[in-house]
Parts: C-alpha cells; structure tokens; sequence
C-alpha cells in the first residue's frame, strides 16, 4: 500500500472513530444538548469544508461563493421535504417515521447534489476564462447574486402543485397550501437528517474525493493546478476538468448544505451569507490546504469553538477570543521556526522557502 | 436619468475612495486585507468621537483619525500580517478576516452597537464656499437636479468634494508610486522581495509603509462614506469593503484609476438597477454585470493582461 | 525552398510569424523536419527561439503563416489538441508539476493514452486497477531511460535541477510524440551530464523514431547531435545546414558564436 | 592583492533540518576575482545568499572589510558596498529596463545614479536600446544583462554573480566573462559562481571547489584547471 | 379575535389598572410580612417561591446586534427589580448570542438547556425564533419572545407566545389608520426585502391598503447590503408625487431616508412602525429631520406614567442611553413571566419553581398565558392578553414626533 491510500484510510478511520465515540456518548446520554445539537452541523462542515478543498487546494482556485452552493443544496433539501411530505401519507409524526426520513434524507440529497452541480457547472463557465483574484471574486458575486434571490422568492405547494412568485401568497386570505421557502424568512423544516446518516453521507464523499485525487482526473486537475501551460502541453483538455472540479465541488456542497439543512428546524438565506462562505475558507486554509483530514479537523475542532466558549464565563468577548485566536492559530502553524521543529520531529521534507520561487524565473 | 446617473456617481464615487486604498495595499502588498473596511469604521469613529465629544472642528478631526488608522494599520501589520511573509497568500487572508472579525468587535464592545450619527460636515460653511464656486463649472448637472437652481443640495455637495478627493488622491497615488523613488520600491517589493532586499530596500519598512498610506487613506474614506450615509455602527465598513474589493477587481487589480472608475461605475450600476427594477435587490444586477464584464475582459476595466512568458 | 521538396517532413512551417505589439519577434520563418531527423535551433539571446517553440505548440497564436504537422495543418488547434497531434515539448525555465511526485508528472504525460472514465476513476472499477498499473509500469519504462526509476516517488520540486530536466523530457515523451522540441534541455548542467544527455537524446530518436528539434547555447551538444542546423537571428533565419557549414559561416560567428573556442 | 575583504568562516547553514552547508571557510582579497564551483546542488547559491543576507546562518562568521556582517539584514549589506546578482535573475518583470536599473542605485543619489546608469549603458547597448520595455518580456540573455547592470548600479565593492552565464549564447558568455574582468580591472572584487567552470576558472584569479556542502579543494584558477580531479568532474576530462 | 379583544381592554382599561395596582400593594407588603417572619415556606395561600432560570437569545454581536443588546438589557433591569422585591422568588438571567443565525440560535438555546434553563425570553429576531420555536416546541419549553413579530413565530406552536404587534396587526393597522385618519391620498413604501419583518409587514400593509383603495404610487426596496443609499427610493416616491411614506423598517435605516429626503428638499409625511421607536434616540441624530413622523408604538420613552419613567431612568444610568421599544419589549418578558406564574401561585396555593423541569413550567404557563382572566400591564402596553395562538393583544399607539418628542394622536 502506498502512502497516498495509507492516507485515504487513516481518514476513513478517523470519521469511523469520530462516529463511535459520539454514537456511544449519544446512546449512553452522556453528552450535552449543545454538542449534540452540533454533531450534524459539524458533519455538514466537514464535508464542506473536504468540498471547498477541492476546489482551493486540489484544482487551486480561490473561491469566496462556497456557501452559495451550499444554501442552493439546502433550500433544494426543504422544497424536496416540503413536496414529499405535501404527497406521502403518513401516520403519526414525521419523527416516529424512520422509513419517510430515510426517503426523504436519501432523495433531497441528491436532488440537492444535482441542482448545486448544475449550478456549478454554471458557474464554472466564467471559471475556464479567469484565475486568481479575478475568479475569486466572481465567485464571491455568485454567493451574492444566490443569497439575494433566494432573498426574494416564494414557494409554495398545495394540491395544484408548486408556486413560485415573487409576493409571499400565505398573506392572501384564500391561502391554503403550505410555504416551502418564505423570501428573508426563509424556511420551516421537519428535521430528519440523524448523526448516522450524515456520517455515511461524509464517508461517501471522502471516497469520492480521495479516489477521484487518486484518479486519472484528479491528476490532470492537479497538474492543471501546479503548472497550466505545461499541463496544456500535455495534452490535458484543461477547460474540461476545471469544471469538472468545480462541478463536483459543488454538488458535494449541495449535498452538504442538504445535509444541513434536514437537521435544522429552520434555515434562512442570510446564513449563507459571505461570512459563511469565509467560515468554510478558514476551515480548509486552517486544516491544511490540500489536506483532506486537516480540514476535517479544523472544521470540527473551529465549528464548536466559538459555541465551546458559549460554557465559559466570557460570552461578551466571545468573538473577541474567537478572533484573536484565529490570528494567533495562523501565525504559530505558519511560524518558521515551528515549522522547522515540526519538520524535524515528523522527518517531511517540508519546503522552507526562503529562496523565492521567482528563481527558477527565466 | 440624469438624476440616477447623479446619485449613482454619489454613492460610487464613496466606493472608489474606499477602492483607492484598497488597491494600494492590494497592489503592493499583494494582499487581500480583508480589514480594511474596518479600519474605515476606525476612522469613522475617531473622527466622530472626536468632533462630537471633543467638539473638534472637522479638518482636525480628520488628521486625527488619520494617524489613528495610520498607526492601526502599522500595528496590525507588524504584529498580524508581518510575521506571516512567507506563508501562504491564503493563510494571509484568514488572518486578515480575524483582523477583522477583532476590530468589529472590539469597537462593539468600546461603542456599542447603537448606531452613533456622524454629523454633516459637508453642510459647513468652508464647503458650502467651495462649492458654490463649483457650482458654475457644472451648472447644468446641478440645474437638472435642484430646484433652487445653482445651488448645490447637501448631497451633490458631498458627491463633489467625494470625487475631487478622489481625484487628488487618484493623481497623488499615480506619481508616487510611478515617480518617487519610495513609490518604485514598492513596485519592486511587490514583485519580487528577496530581489528588493538585494536592491537595498528595506522590504519591512516599505510594507509598512503601504499599509500607513492605505490606512491613512481608509480614515479619509471612513470620514466620507460617513459624511454621505451618516449612520456608524461596528459594522459600518464591511460591506463597503466587499463592494470596493468588488470595485478594485472590476477595475483591474493594481490599477488606481481602474479603482476609482470601478468604483464610480459599480455605484452606477447599483443606482440604475434600483431604479429600474425596485423591488429586486440591486446587488443581484450588480454582482452580475461585474461577472458579465469580467467575462468580456477577464482582467478587469484597466488591468492589463500580462501575457506569461513561457 | 527546394529541400523541402526532397523529403518527407513531419514538421513544416510556411511564412511563419508574430507580433508582439510593434516588436517582430519571428518572421517568415520556413522550416522542414524530417521524420527522425535532430535540428537545431540556435541564436543570440532574444533572436526568438523560444517564441518558435511558442508558435508551435500554440502557446502563442502565431500573427501570420501556418504550420503543417504531418500534412495536417494546426491551424485553430489549442495546446492540448497540438500536443494530442504529436508536438511535445520541455520548456526554457522548467515547468514541473511541483507537487506531484515524479511518477505522476510522467502520468501525465500519458492522461491521454490511459483509458478510463471519471466514474471508473472514482469508484475503482476493475478497469481503474489494470489501466492504472498499465501506466504505472510504462511510466517506469519511460524513468528508466534516463535512470530515474527509483526516484518515481520523490516529488518533482525535490529534485536536483538536472533531474528535473531529465523528467520534462521524460513527460514530454510519454505523450508519444511525433516530434520532440527541447528548449535548452543541457542549461545547468555540467559537462558530464551534457554528454550524457546528447546519448540519450540520441537513443530516444532511434527508439521512438521521431524527431527532435532542440533549442541550445552548448555548442558542444548542439555540433554533436544535431544533423541540420538553423541560426536565429532578430526573429530571421541567417543561415541553415550542417553544423560544419554553421561553424564555418561569417554571419553565424558574428551573430552568434563570437570568435573564442571554449565552447566548441 | 592585499588585505582581505571578505572572509569566511565555519560557516553552516541550513534549509529547515537539510544541512546544506557544512562548515565552510574561504576569502576573498581586496581586487581579486574568486570563483566557487561546484555540481548542481554543492551549496553555492546557499552561500552567496548566506553572505548577502537573505539566509540566515546557523554558525560561522562572516566578515567584510573588518566588520562583521553575519545576520546583517540583506538590505543593510547592500549599503556596506556589496552587490549580489542572484541566480535566476530575479529582475522585476513588470517595472521598465529604466526602472529596474533604477532600483540598482536605490542605496544612492540621483546624481550618483544618473552617471552610473550612463556606463551601464555603455556596457550593455542592448539594454538602452530597450529602457522602456517592460523587463518580463526580454529573452533571457537580455535579462541576465539587466540583472547585471542592475547590481552595478551600486556601485559595490565587492560583487557577487551566481551563474551569470547561464542560458547565454556563446558569444554573450564571452561577453559576460569579458565584462566580468573589465569590471575586476576597474577596482571591483568579484565573487563569481559558475556552472562553466572552464571560464570561470581561466578568468579567477583563485578558486574553491565545493561539493554537498563542503569545500573539497581550492587553488588558483591555473592550478585547477588542470587538476586532475576538477578536470574529471567539471570541465568533461 | 383581534377587535374584538382589543375592544375589551378598551372598555374595561380601570378595571385591569387597579386590579395590578392592587397586586402590587398586595405583593409588597406581602414580602415584607415575609421576610419579618422569616418563614415563607409556609406563608398562605398563594406564594411564589425559587429561582426560576431564565435563558434570553437575541444578536449581541453582528449587523442585528442592538436588538438583541437592547433586548438584554430591558430584561436585566426587569430581572434586578423582580429580584429585588424581596420576596422568596429568584430570577436568574443566561443570555446568549445567536448572532442573528438560524442554527447559532438552536446552538444558543441548546447550551440553555445544558445549563438548566426553564423558560426562554426570545429570540429577539423572526428567522432564528422560529428555528428555535420548533426546538422547544418538541421539547416543551416556554418560549416568550419580545421582538420576533411574524406570525409564523407561533404558527402551530402552543408554547411560543409573543409580546410584540405580531406583523399582520402592524401592516393591517397602519393601512387602517391611514386611511381613516386621511393621512394620504398617495401612498409609497420602501421596504426592506432581506428582511422577513420588513417584508412581512409590508405584504399585510399592502394587502390591506388595497382592498380600502389606499392609492400605493411606489413600492422600492433595499436589503441589509444596500442600507446606505436612498436616493432612488426617496427619489421615485418624490416623481411619483406621494404625499406620505410608509416605513416599515428599522429606524437605523429609517434615520438615513429621512436624512435623505430632507436634503432633497422633499417633505411628506412618514409613517412608522414599531421599528421606528428609538429613532429620536440615536446619538448624534438632528431630531429635526423627524419633525412629523408617526409611528405606531406599543412604547414611548416620552410617556408620562412611573413605570416608564422608572424605567427609563435605570436604563439611563446603566447603559448612557434611551431605551428603544427593544429594550422595553426586553424589560416586559421577565415581568409577564413573572405575573404568570404567581397567578398560578395564587390560584393553586403556591408554587415553588426551583428544579421544576422546564416542561411542568412549560405546561404552567401555556395555561395561564391562555387564561381570559389573565392580563398583564406592561411599558408596552396596558392590558395585555394572549389568544391561544400566542399571539398578544395590546392597543398600537399612534403617535407623532412633534419638537423632538412623541406627541400621542
Ligand atoms: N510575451 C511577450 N511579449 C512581448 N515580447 C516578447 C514576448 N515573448 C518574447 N518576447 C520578445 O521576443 C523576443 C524573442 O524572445 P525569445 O524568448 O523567443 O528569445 P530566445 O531566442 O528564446 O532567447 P534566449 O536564448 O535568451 O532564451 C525577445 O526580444 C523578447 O523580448
Ligand atoms: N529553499 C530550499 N529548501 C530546502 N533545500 C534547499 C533549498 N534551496 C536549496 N536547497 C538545498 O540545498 C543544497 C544546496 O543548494 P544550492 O542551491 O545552494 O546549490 P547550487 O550549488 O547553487 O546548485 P545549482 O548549480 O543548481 O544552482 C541542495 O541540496 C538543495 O537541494
Ligand atoms: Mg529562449
Ligand atoms: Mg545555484
């Protein structure tokens, strides 16, 4: 075995280890309502944070929209929920329904795969024509462009079928279906998604990713990443796999966003908002860019911070801390010196630029 | 038409100064500061302590709050983004956003989160003079608009003195950065460090430097963009950062006039689509003009396509 | 004009030019390559060697004339379509793709002769498995040609600077090209190295039985191998033959060569 | 030849944990042209850059004209009279040839600059034929004399060159080589670093050979040009 | 219903006056005798005894933070006076910011619940309060929110009641006093459409102003990311020649239209909503700009009446600021759940509330808040009573800004 699969293995563990840990603290009911309540969400980030990864470590492009993605997944998650639940049947409610869930999990998410991966292989159009900062901002425009839209739409359902206007319609009298996305409101959402559930989802999309890196593919988008003109010169068709990494980048966020969303009661168009977007960014740069289990750890580990810090006494400067640790994290895992340490302790071979690489210029 | 086209200078012609300072730090330091939008709410909030509680006059409070943002932006510089110059662009970015998530709110917990009014200083009599004498130089854009002809309302006031600012400070970025020997080495620090440093260019210094300019550049921007949209909060200069990042790319990185014309154009575009199409959100039309005009030329108004020598 | 005639060439240009602004950097450059014939390529610093290689392999859209790749001609190709024709090339400043390890880079090289789709590729499909060691194996066939089989697993960026322009050679090869165009592949290397280098370029043509056409300031390798020469100069041909016709040429030594002898 | 202006000594450096010097000692004497060769990879530039200060050593001394210059920003050193010409070039690629020759004289005066900027010219035509080209996009010969006449510009005493010939046309390499003495005769003290080491070795007036770090041998120019070993390992037997 | 109870506080206001008025005087002395006999476990009848853990969720950092911060700080003067009655009943305070997110909010309301918290003040905002509603709805924990308005806060939910207007009265009620005060005859609306209370309350608004023939010339609107520049929207309203505005946002915005249309040199009337309150307060704001404005408004910090004052006054000295209607909504919640549950002590022979789970609590107070008998006087509104959606009933309270100063209509 060689060290790339030993390392596509030892994340796969990981998540295994992370899920029986929690499933036994969950089963045993040792565990707090607030990390129980996190446990999902903190999956979702995971498997954002692996999604945005390979777009910023694998394919190279900076992308500041990431969430954009993942709020189309979401709301693809509750328009999916809302009509299944409009036509199902069901006895009792939705919570005592094991087999509804699991239809319901199982189908939006990947209905929300593909509308997100539609929406990316949109937005991958523009991406074959930029690079660098200037793809980072359209990227950033698309995050906006969605969360405004979404901002500004409504659905709804009743026997007739799906509405979409651009007036909420349950303020008519004669209203009687049921909203599915409420404009600003945003929308209501029977929960269903289980811890389980999203681990299976999180190992789907490690298996995904790592064999796709691993793959013929993943070495063109790689390659594509280090050097595009002696990537073109090999005969890599470049255009086609920058949209593939992006295409596939987004639907796993859709996926995720799905994923997401079916946990929460309620999910709202501002939360997708440039921040998020930025949240997702601090988790891959944080974990290491390129490196899948770091950036399932920062995400973990960075996702219940800031609520951690919620326990202590320190609420008012909770943000406070959460800022001036995120600096100080970045300049001890970027120190020099530390570097060097680590280099020596774990024996890699880790470049310490100190000679530019404009030296190899001309 | 007019009237939109008028009020869309007005409200560009606030992203382009704050797009001006933007690129300075973009352009030499290479990064995408992410905090400059809150050094601008800095700048707000020296200036209106200062005025309001000190009773200032507002040309004093101004120079105040430029070496308050001056000596910020030197401060984070070396303590934040210094030790960081030789790691990664994006580990520089997240830093930046902690910047920034710190200044919101720090300036949270010293000012609250009630919205302090920034008083109007455009409706002083200094300005009041220097417009009038303006007025006749574009009497008909002013004509159009007010009804008590050839005066200037508050508002017009304040967009003319925004963009004669902006130009000054367009043409004072220009010849320093083209014409001065420090202007120069920035260039070359920003390209090349390790070679600089050969040249004998202090690169530390020169860095800091750019952040003390753009910083000081941020206070004149935070006075502004508070003068026009007097309301100032903690988060007063985030989304006017995003829009002038939005403004500088648009423009064409590095580019100071592209800034300033992205600017313009993008507060334009803004003013045209909310007049058009009311009840959609204007940042949609915004946001996808950029794309679409980035699509046509992918580096931006002004930038140039620096063809890669291979 | 009228050599062209005599042999079969797989590489032909006509009037071949480009303008970068008001500079001229190539201009009515007329050249033919045989099927397994060495040419090189010389000239002072800036004559637009270089820009040539750029103009073949369409990393630069050459301003006038087209070039005609065994009989096909190139016209509306973008690089990766060039290459697929049979044009690979290394480059003047080495282009690696760092963060790979050696093995990838030369898989690279042969994406397209490895045959599997995305869905093989990400659920492993027993296609996946044979292709990959299909490429593995012939990867290490191509390292071998220049000894470099037991660094398959270094990253690229960790290589001595030679090495690294032994591998371009390599992935440049794997894409089973009809011609090869090195750009200054012996830079940086010291005189044992060279002389290696000049057997190895030499085995790879009998092997392959393709062309190469090089780009060199070692006048050693370039006499050594080389069975017809042209000399840039300013972005024109001054002179085109054998390389004792080259050596000997006033405009050459004057252009080019200087009048000193070490080098040769 | 007189007194000593630069020495070095016990010099160690390291890359993170790669050793890549290892205690190395050498001098070079007001006026002479010094050379170190070396295989890909011996630590040449690593020692010129060490000097120049933009490494940092782990150990060892290094002295200019008396003074300790060892952990001397890079910046400061160019003030004591040193110039380095990195390898690569290391050009600014979007400033003009004007601009960058400008940069050169960043240490000095205008007027200082201006006379400089004129002998420059002198020396490489080609590069006033061209003061306005944007400097990425000169060939690479055309580069390597930029980055030259850029460290001239200030006016060092001591100058060190990393492969200057490398990627040249022939006759440039003679050109490089004969600028390269002319400056010597005109009272610079060069620090030459060559793949070419046939070249560098007729024109230095002493040499040390280095290899993974070390130095293995040293001599003048005429003695290792015909050593027997240097001849084996660098000049092709 | 809303009339009709409406109606009812309106013909019966004495009687609900010195109903508490006598509460009060009951309860004060009622302490003191307890605390001189030192032995309220025993006390008669109707005493409330424990500490109750009140957990509070509103945006104390972000763009919404003054709502949430505003909201925190009316429900601590009001927990610091309930704690300050003497009597054996307690009052604790955990508040939480939610930052105005969805999931925060449920991340908020999940460490309220590891720490013991039995009843809920919030959320402050819409979107996030219903997220949360769903939570506590499944798990049975009362919810009372000051500030979220929409309906869908209580849709469906029998343990989320509100203290404020919820959106429909709003949008409905200033369409009807509108027009039957013949306001206007030309009508424009900016609006904010990032926002589920602005959005909402213009949809009733215009719903209503429709069918009552309300002639609406313009409808603009702008998002939290576009709150800088009015200048279409003023602008549109002025060609379209309205004579009144119709507000329902914030007053942060609100200050900048107003800023806004006075330099243009437009002068119409402006018509607020409760998000209007506090506009007079805003530091550094030149009042004069909002000569004229009505709004309609559960609370004036104007008002003449003691608790307001009283009020007022505390808020001053603690914070250096006006209390918006924010704060008054904050400091009313502890208060109602104060008043609720020694109704319920009163009418069961007391109660003691330390260790009760937050479900027995839950179920307590769903029955008093539906109770007809129950009605509780607020800073906000005297006479305030719940339906059984949870929806509050209180008469809005036009009034107009008149030299600096709220002037009832
Ligand atoms: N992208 C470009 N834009 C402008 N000018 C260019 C560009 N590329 C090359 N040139 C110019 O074209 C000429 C030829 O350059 P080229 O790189 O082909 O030279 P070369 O023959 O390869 O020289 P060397 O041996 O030094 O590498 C030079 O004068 C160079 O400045
Ligand atoms: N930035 C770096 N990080 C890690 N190791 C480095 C770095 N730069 C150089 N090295 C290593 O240090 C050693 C000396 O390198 P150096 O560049 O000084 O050699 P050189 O003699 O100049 O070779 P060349 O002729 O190729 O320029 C080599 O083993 C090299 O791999
Ligand atoms: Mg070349
Ligand atoms: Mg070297």
């Amino acid at each position: 075995m060689n060290n790339k699969s030993k390392n596509a293995f030892l994340n796969y563990g990981l998540v295994i280890v992370f899920f029986v840990v929690f499933q036994a603290l969950l089963s045993t009911g040792n565990i707090s309502s607030l990390l129980k309540g996190l446990l999902v969400p903190m999956t979702a980030y995971m498997i954002l944070a692996i999604s945005l990864n390979l777009v910023v470590g694998i394919s190279g492009e900076l992308s500041l929209g990431h969430a954009g993605f993942m709020s189309i997944g979401a709301f693809t998650a509750a328009f999916v929920e809302g009509v299944i639940l409009n036509n199902i049947k069901m006895e009792g409610p939705l919570s005592k329904n094991l087999g509804v869930q699991i239809l319901i999990f199982v189908i939006s998410v990947i209905v929300a795969a593909v509308f997100a991966a539609i929406a990316g292989f949109l937005i991958g159009i523009p991406v074959l024509r930029l690079n660098g900062d200037y793809l980072a901002i359209v990227t950033l425009a698309f995050g906006e462009i969605i969360k405004n839209i979404f901002n500004c739409i409504y659905i709804s359902i009743d026997e007739t079928g799906v509405h979409i206007s651009d007036k909420n319609p349950s303020l008519d009298a004669s209203f009687a279906g049921k909203m599915i996305l409420e404009g600003p409101q945003g929308s209501v959402i029977k929960k269903v998604s289980i811890f389980a559930a999203g681990i299976i989802l999180l190992l789907l999309v490690l298996i995904i990713v790592q064999n796709l890196v691993n793959s013929k593919a993943g070495r063109a988008i790689m390659a594509m990443r280090d050097n595009r003109i002696a990537a073109e010169s090999s005969g890599l068709p470049i255009k086609k796999y920058k949209l593939m990494a992006f295409t596939i980048s987004a639907a796993i966020a859709g996926a995720g966003g799905a994923l997401f969303a079916l946990n929460s009661t309620g999910i709202t168009p501002k939360q997708f908002d440039f921040n998020a977007s930025i949240l997702i960014l601090v988790f891959v740069v944080l974990g290491g860019i390129g490196n899948m289990t770091g950036s399932m750890i920062a995400a973990a580990l960075l996702y219940i911070l800031p609520e951690m810090l919620r326990e202590l006494d320190v609420q008012k400067y909770r943000m406070l801390i959460y800022a001036v640790l995120l600096i100080a994290v970045m300049l001890i895992t970027n120190n020099e010196k530390i570097r060097a340490l680590a280099g020596r302790v774990f024996k890699k071979k880790d470049k310490v630029s100190v000679k530019p690489e404009a030296g190899k210029e001309a | 038409m007019l009237t939109n086209l008028f009020n869309g200078i007005g409200l560009g012609s606030v992203y382009a100064i704050i797009a001006l300072g933007y690129t300075m730090v973009y352009g030499i330091a290479k990064m995408l500061n992410f905090a400059h939008g809150d050094v601008i709410m800095v700048g707000g909030y020296a200036s209106y302590c200062t005025m309001m509680y000190l009773g200032w006059p507002p040309a004093a409070a101004l120079l105040f709050s430029m070496a308050i943002c001056t000596v910020l932006g030197v401060l984070v510089e070396r303590l934040a983004y210094k030790p960081l110059r030789n790691a990664s662009n994006l580990a520089v970015l997240i830093t930046a956003i902690g910047v920034s998530y710190f200044l919101q709110n720090a300036a949270l917990l010293i000012w609250s989160s009630n919205p302090k009014v920034f008083p109007n200083i455009f409706n002083m009599p200094f300005f009041q003079g220097v417009t009038a004498s303006a007025a006749s130089v574009s009497a008909d854009a002013a004509a159009a608009d007010t009804a008590s002809s050839g005066v200037f309302s508050v508002k017009q006031r304040g967009t003319l003195i925004t963009i004669v600012v902006n130009l000054i400070i367009m043409a004072g970025l220009t010849l320093f950065t083209s014409k001065t020997k420090m202007g120069k080495a920035m260039r070359a620090v920003s390209e090349d460090r390790g070679a600089a440093t050969l040249m004998g260019i202090n690169v530390n210094r020169t860095i800091s430097m750019t952040f003390a300019i753009g910083s000081g550049l941020a206070a004149i921007a935070g006075v502004l963009l508070c003068a026009t949209y007097p309301n100032l909060v903690p988060t007063t200069g985030s989304m006017p950062g995003i829009k002038a990042f939005v403004a500088a790319v648009f423009g064409g990185i590095g580019s100071i006039p592209g800034a300033m014309i992205g600017g313009i154009l993008l507060g334009v575009i803004e003013i045209t689509a909310r007049a058009l199409v009311p009840t959609v959100p204007s940042d949609i039309f915004v946001f996808a003009v950029l794309i679409i005009v980035l699509l046509v030329k992918p580096s931006g108004l002004f930038g140039k396509t620096v063809r890669e020598k291979v | 004009m009228s050599e062209k005639k005599e042999k079969e060439f797989v590489l032909e240009t006509n009037h071949l030019g480009i303008d970068f602004g008001g500079l001229t950097a190539v201009d009515e450059f007329n050249i033919g390559i045989g099927k397994t014939e060495i040419m090189g390529l010389i000239g002072p610093n800036g004559a637009g060697k270089t820009t040539i290689f750029n103009l073949l392999t369409k990393v630069y859209e050459p301003t006038r004339g087209n070039i005609i790749l065994d009989g096909k001609d190139t016209h509306g190709m973008n690089p990766a379509a060039v290459n697929q024709a049979g044009i690979a090339r290394t480059f003047q400043n080495i282009r690696l793709f760092d963060k790979l390890s050696v093995e990838d880079n030369v898989k690279i090289g042969l994406h397209n002769h490895i045959n599997y789709g995305l869905f093989t590729g990400v659920f492993r499909l027993p296609k996946y498995w044979s292709e990959e060691k299909k490429a593995h194996e012939k990867a290490l066939e191509l390292l071998d040609i220049f000894g470099m089989a037991d660094q398959a697993d270094v990253r690229a960026d960790s290589l001595p600077y030679g090495a690294q322009r032994r591998l371009e050679i390599v992935r440049a090869l794997a894409t089973g090209p009809k011609i090869l165009l090195l750009d200054e592949p012996a830079a940086g290397m010291n005189p044992s190295e060279t002389e290696e280098l000049m057997k190895n370029i030499k085995k790879i043509r009998d092997d392959f039985g393709i062309a190469v056409m090089l780009i060199e300031h070692d006048m050693k390798l370039v006499m050594g191998i080389c069975e017809n020469i042209a000399v840039l100069n300013f972005g024109k041909v001054i002179a085109k033959g054998s390389p004792s016709e080259i050596q000997s040429n006033p405009q050459v030594i004057e252009a080019y060569l200087g009048t000193k002898k070490e080098n040769a | 030849m007189s007194e000593t202006m630069l020495k070095v000594d016990d010099l160690n450096v390291y890359y993170g944990s790669i050793h890549a010097i290892k205690g190395i000692s050498f001098e070079v004497k007001s006026g002479e042209i010094v050379t170190l060769i070396g295989a890909n990879g011996a630590g040449k530039s690593t020692t010129l850059n060490t000097i120049g200060g933009l490494l940092k050593a782990k150990s060892g001394t290094i002295e200019f004209e008396g003074r300790n210059i060892g952990g001397t920003p890079a910046h400061k050193v160019v003030k004591e009279g040193m110039a380095l010409c990195p390898e690569g070039r290391r050009i600014f690629q979007q400033l003009t040839v004007k601009e960058n020759l400008e940069m050169g004289a960043f240490t000095r005066n205008k007027a200082e600059a201006d006379e400089t900027i004129e002998q420059v010219y002198e020396q490489f035509p080609r590069l006033k034929e061209r003061v306005k080209q944007v400097a990425g996009t000169l060939s690479g010969g055309e580069q390597q004399m930029l980055a030259m006449g850029r460290a001239l510009m200030s006016k060092p005493k001591l100058m060190m060159l990393d492969e200057p010939s490398m990627g040249l046309a022939p006759i440039l390499v003679d050109q490089i080589f004969d600028i390269i003495v002319k400056l010597n005769k005109a009272g610079t003290t060069i620090l030459l670093v060559e793949q070419n080491a046939q070249m560098a070795l007729s024109i230095a007036n002493r040499a040390y050979v280095l290899e993974t770090g070390k130095i293995v041998n040293h001599g003048t120019g005429e003695e290792l040009l015909h050593d027997d070993s240097v001849r084996q390992a660098y000049l092709g037997g | 219903g809303n009339t009709e109870s409406g109606s009812t506080a309106a013909a019966n206001p004495d009687a609900g006056e010195t109903e508490e008025a006598a509460a009060e005087t009951e309860e004060v002395t009622e302490t003191e005798e307890g605390e001189e006999a030192e032995a309220p476990e025993t006390s008669e009848g109707g005493a409330l005894t424990g500490t109750l853990n009140v957990g509070c969720i509103g945006p104390m950092t972000g763009g919404a933070a003054i709502y949430g911060n505003a909201v925190q700080n009316g429900a601590k003067i009001a927990v610091d006076e309930i704690n300050a009655l003497g009597s054996d009943f307690q009052m604790t305070l955990n508040v939480q910011d939610d930052e105005h997110d969805a999931q925060k909010s449920v991340n908020c309301y999940n460490t309220l619940k590891d720490s013991d918290t039995q009843v809920i003040v919030g959320t402050v905002t819409t979107a996030p309060c219903i997220a949360v509603g769903e939570e506590a709805y499944n798990d049975r924990m009362f919810m009372l929110t000051p500030s979220a308005s929409s309906t869908d806060v209580t849709a469906d939910k029998d343990n989320v009641f509100q203290l404020c207007f919820a959106d429909p009265n709003q949008g409905s009620a200033s369409a009807q006093y509108i027009y039957d005060n013949q306001l206007a005859t030309k009508v424009a609306v900016i609006y904010n459409n990032a926002d589920a209370y602005s959005s909402g309350i213009y949809q009733t608004f215009k719903a209503k102003a429709d069918e009552l023939g309300l002639d609406i010339v313009s409808e603009t609107t702008f998002t939290d990311d576009t709150a800088n520049d009015f200048s279409v929207q003023v602008g549109q309203a002025k060609d379209a020649g309205a004579d009144l505005i119709f507000l329902p946002i914030y007053y942060t915005p609100a200050s900048l239209i107003l800023g806004q249309a006075y330099d243009m040199g437009y002068t119409p009337k402006f018509f607020g909503v409760d998000g209007m309150d506090g506009i007079l307060t805003l530091e550094g704001f030149d009042t004069s700009k909002a000569e004229g404005v009505i709004l309609l408004t559960p609370f004036s910090a104007d008002a003449e009446d003691a608790a307001t004052q009283s009020f007022v006054g505390k808020y001053n000295d603690q914070f250096g600021e006006t209390p918006s209607q924010f704060a008054a909504d904050g400091y009313d919640c502890p208060y109602a759940i104060y008043k609720a549950l020694k109704f319920y002590a009163d009418k069961n022979g007391g109660l003691d509330v330390t260790g009760m789970s937050y479900d027995e609590i839950c179920e307590i107070l769903i029955s008093v808040f539906t109770d007809p008998d129950f009605s509780v006087d607020g800073i906000t509104g005297q006479g305030m009573v719940w339906d059984a959606n949870g929806e509050v009933n209180k008469a809005p309270k036009a009034v107009v800004i008149t030299n600096g100063v709220y002037v009832g209509m």
